[in-house]
């Protein structure tokens, strides 16, 4: 396949080849990073990248960055830490073989052009993908689709169920509200007087007028039958039926059967 | 059983198929060259899609491709969600169901709570209820009812066989315990009807 | 010549022809219904329009119809041509659709240059590049692929379809990226330099 117009870019590769091949007009702004330089010094010396030269390359590499410094062209840090990594490795290839270092001279320049080819293969890549026949630019789907459309019915759900059990909840909330008190449990006024009336006959001392409440009543039954007994002997003072006696206050509230 | 297509009609059908706008056949023959016959591209055209999902068709001087107008029922896909109703609008519909024709006010009074315009759309929209009129009292209110697709729904004969208050008695469905279920869901209605005002916008 | 054609042809048919986007057998099931055989009507229609001005495709999962690319000379006229992309974005679409998925350290390596921020949004901008979730490597680095709309687009039946795959994967050029190398060779680019050598997009 050819090259030539592939690349939608304004620096095909032919161009970049020129420059390459001419470093006084080098634009350092064309290449994308030190690994495209080196691409393109690789390409220019042979199609197939796996019959390069690496200690070529690296020389022309190193060529090229020292003419650009003497054109004080600025370059990026990036084209320097290649450059001095590309100066190691070629002294190393250079010298002679020490089975020590690991990876090997040889090892690193392999690795190196495996990169380039690598990044050879993704470019051509890129160039083929452009090149096919594109929607929009070579194949053309319908400019007015009628279009498809969903139509969202909605359904409501409900049971027979829920239906009268609202409405039964609607009523009970509606319902006329009738209030009963609760039954509790009270000594009435009278029953405290003929309890009081009939246990007196036992009572020739000073009693104490707790002596007459129901022995095991619940404390609310207790409280109540205490307030009814004591109006009951107030009732049955009145009457003369009983004397009362407090020696202070709060103190002890005593009862007796009248003499 | 590939045949080999007349190149002129080849280029019609793309030309027309690509197209933003219908085409007559001058304009067609300025993408084609003038060397296509381009009426005659057309008939054979017209003749091939005769019957197929798609055709071809002329209005006026212009021609367009588009899809056969007996299918245009698939263009449209039905698709059914559904969706529980709010407790709102579940209590809304009983006392339709029980009471109609009601307007919206006697809803409310008997609810003892507000209902949005939302519930009762969303009661009509399901088909359950209808507006059946005006009262005839100061402001003439809209009055409601149910539909017949309410009774085919719940699966009732006719509204008479709705239970009465005495069979909902009998089924513990008035029991205190639902008043106080009732009392206590009671703060939450508001929101239910909320979220029905924003599903109809 | 009339022929009767099968209903469910034409209707698979009609829809791909209504359709503002690529559909799968799936979604043409939905709108022609379940009684149709879809993967037999496209074949059917994949051998009528064979060798016409308009073909049915398919990329991915889905299918389309778009006009015949031999008659791009005649359509491309008066268009607005593509947006030309950059090289940058032309080589990172290239690395993700050959080798994905693939994290952003793992293009930078074999570009052997940081990526802009706006080179892989102008590829997610055109609906080619998807993010594909995060490589389980320290880091948790986001992986991208490539889209059915990339398939669409660059008329791929299947990513095993890109140009040369074969032949790469067996030179060994999409193995597994060495990113040892890649830190290896290159130090820390600076921003203020970086500025020379970033994508001009």
């Amino acid at each position: 396949m050819n090259a030539d117009g592939l690349f939608e870019e304004d620096i095909t590769l032919r161009e970049a080849d020129e420059r390459a091949a001419d470093v006084l007009t080098i634009d350092i702004d064309g290449w994308e990073g030190p690994l495209d330089l080196l691409l393109t010094l690789a390409r220019n010396q042979k199609v197939d990248l796996r019959a390069i030269s690496i200690l070529a390359l690296v020389e022309q590499y190193l060529v090229f960055i020292e003419q650009a410094r003497t054109l004080k062209l600025e370059l990026a840090a990036d084209y320097l830490v290649m450059a001095a990594w590309l100066a190691y490795l070629k002294s190393s290839l250079l010298l002679p073989k020490d089975p020590t270092i690991d990876p090997s001279p040889e090892e690193l320049a392999m690795r190196l052009q495996l990169r380039l080819e690598r990044l050879n293969a993704m470019r051509e890549s890129g160039a083929r993908l452009m090149a096919r026949d594109r929607v929009g630019r070579d194949v053309f789907v319908r400019a007015l689709p009628e279009g498809l459309r969903v139509v969202k019915a909605r359904a409501w759900e409900c049971d027979y169920f829920d239906l009268i059990t609202a409405y039964g909840q609607i009523k009970a909330r509606s319902q006329p509200v009738f209030h009963v008190v609760k039954k509790r449990a009270v000594m009435t006024l009278e029953e405290a007087l003929d309890r009081v009336s009939s246990m007196i006959g036992l009572a020739v001392n000073w009693t104490t007028i707790e002596s007459f409440l129901p022995d095991h009543a619940e404390p609310a039954l207790r409280k109540s039958a205490l307030a009814s007994s004591f109006v009951a002997a107030l009732e049955l003072a009145k009457r003369g039926t009983i004397d009362l006696q407090q020696d202070a206050m709060f103190a002890p509230l005593k009862i007796r059967l009248k003499a | 059983m590939m045949i080999e297509l007349d190149p002129d009609v080849r280029a019609v059908e793309a030309t027309l198929f690509a197209a933003e706008h219908p085409m007559t056949a001058e304009n067609i023959r300025n993408y084609v060259g003038d060397t296509v016959d381009v009426p005659a591209a057309l008939n054979k055209l017209c003749e091939h899609y005769g019957g197929r999902g798609i055709e071809l068709v002329q209005r006026g001087n212009s021609w367009h491709f588009q899809t056969a107008a007996d299918l245009a029922h698939l263009l449209r896909r039905e698709r059914e969600e559904t969706r529980k109703l709010s407790r709102a609008a579940v209590e809304t519909l009983a006392i339709i169901a029980y009471h109609e024709p009601v307007s919206r006010a006697e809803i409310e009074a008997i609810r003892g709570v507000q209902i949005s315009k939302g519930t009762l759309d969303v009661l009509m929209e399901a088909g359950w209820v209808r507006p059946a009129g005006r009262r005839e009292v100061p402001g003439r209110p809209l009055i409601y009812a149910t539909t017949s697709g309410f009774l085919t729904h719940f699966g009732l004969t006719s509204r008479k066989d709705l239970p009465g208050i005495d069979d909902l008695k009998a089924a513990g469905l008035l029991d205190p315990i639902d008043m106080a279920l009732g009392d206590m869901q009671f703060g939450e209605e508001s929101d239910g009807e909320l979220e029905i005002v924003e599903d109809n916008d």
